[in-house]
């Protein structure tokens, strides 16, 4: 894969969606050698990317009716980006405290996970009520 | 999902994925066998190669459930992919984990 | 599922989208009842997108780089719809002959197995060079 | 896709899916084999969950390749859905089918 590869995928965030997105997002990421030939980032990315669905289907939209999500990947030889787009509400990740430790709670560590993973996490809340994630991944190239 | 019944332990085997589509039924039910009896529970892991924070939440609700019970709960076989997430969140200081499914079930303390 | 569930996906028509994509569409479709009730209506049903995609790349894009492509899945409960929209070469549909019972070519049944498996194949060329084919199958509804 | 000679029979088994993605490899990999000799050839589908068109056409060309070359072609445990594609498509006509993987590879003429 020379060039950029960028799909975009606009769906309702419901919970239905999960695991066909899931899907091709996997699928996707097996066309990509420096992903293909690393089952653990693979998982680590499935795993991402299921957060951030998660993470818009339950909170952007945590009232009513869930609403749209744009989904953009854009696979590139050294570098996996992830954009989520949502017009739900809209949050601070900064004040986001990390998973204590000690704590056996049920919730609260998608975002810490998604960093943890991910070499870039930049989240923007725009004026006109868009919201955008933007998760990247630097991914190793064979022979350099 | 299903459940097995090994003399006076408990095994319930998860699905391929234990993502959030599944999560809220599986805390459910172990929730309500722990408020039934004090449970030795094996959760086997053998067939999930997938599982998300959500998973990971159930897991947590479930061994407090047991624990409030008088019951016990071990981990059997995760993936590679379960241990990496175990250890990251920390889990794995909370869960008993085992590589063996006879190993999990012979381990409780009766 | 009671209302409709409308998707989107825009992608490069690559041959590398094509095994992704029916991951995605199948996993889609088994969310719904009367989809999921029926292997053979699946099996239908993911042929047909398929060779839709196929006919895109081989055709709409068959001189140099692949155009985009733009898919929307239309999930009603008693209806199913994909539309491919592309910006390629177009075609007359109704020019195309059905595939001769004694001929062995090695083409040539694509549209006409389309045709076969859905209700409706209608193909719209727009002056302003995009094209689109939308392929719908009515589904039976349990209980009606 | 794999290959495996019993006897005087090769046996091609292909993949989870004969799609556009590896058609073109079987079809030259059939052709290849054709050219060298006189083949009996069964074509395994058993793994195989989907065919297309494409895949159709590479078994089309297969076939001819090895009538053209003297040799002959088979088709063992298709799918539903292939058997349903070949009959729609009337490929039923032109391949010979075997449910069972011994009968086809017995039927040769030999
Ligand atoms: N996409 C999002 N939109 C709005 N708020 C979010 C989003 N993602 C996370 N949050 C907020 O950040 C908190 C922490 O998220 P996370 O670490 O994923 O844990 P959890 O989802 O289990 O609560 C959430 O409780 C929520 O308040
Ligand atoms: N999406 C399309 N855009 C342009 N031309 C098309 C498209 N789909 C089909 N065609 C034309 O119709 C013909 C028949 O298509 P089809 O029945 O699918 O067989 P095949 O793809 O094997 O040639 C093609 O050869 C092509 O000329």
């Amino acid at each position: 894969m020379d060039d950029e590869l960028a799909v975009k995928i606009e769906v309702p965030a419901e919970l239905k969606l999960l695991r066909p997105l899931n899907l091709f997002v996997r699928g996707l990421m097996e066309q990509a050698p420096a992903l293909a030939a690393s089952e653990k980032l693979l998982d680590d990315m499935e795993l991402v990317f299921n957060e951030a669905f998660m993470n818009v289907h339950d909170h952007a939209y945590r009232f009513g009716a869930k609403g749209r999500l744009s989904v953009e990947i854009i696979l590139r030889q050294d570098r996996l980006e992830f954009r989520f787009e949502d017009e739900g509400e809209s949050f601070d990740p900064n004040l986001i405290p990390p998973p204590d430790p000690d704590e056996t709670g049920e919730r609260g560590r998608g975002v810490w996970l998604m960093r943890q993973f991910m070499d870039q996490f930049i989240y923007r809340s725009d004026t006109n009520g868009k919201n955008l994630l933007r998760l990247i991944k630097n991914l190793p190239v064979p022979g350099r | 999902m299903d459940i097995e019944k090994r003399g006076t332990v408990t095994i319930i085997r998860t699905d391929e994925r234990l993502d959030a589509i599944v999560a809220p039924q599986f805390k459910d039910t172990v929730k309500k066998m722990a408020e039934e009896s004090a449970l030795h529970l094996v959760v086997d892991l053998a067939k999930t190669r997938f599982i998300d924070s959500s998973g990971c939440g159930a897991l947590v609700a479930s061994i407090r459930a047991l624990l409030k019970n008088g019951g016990e709960m071990k981990i059997a076989r995760p993936s590679a992919q379960a241990k990496t997430l175990f250890e990251l969140t920390r889990l794995h200081r909370v869960f008993e984990i085992f590589d063996d499914l006879d190993q999990a079930v012979n381990s409780f303390s009766s």
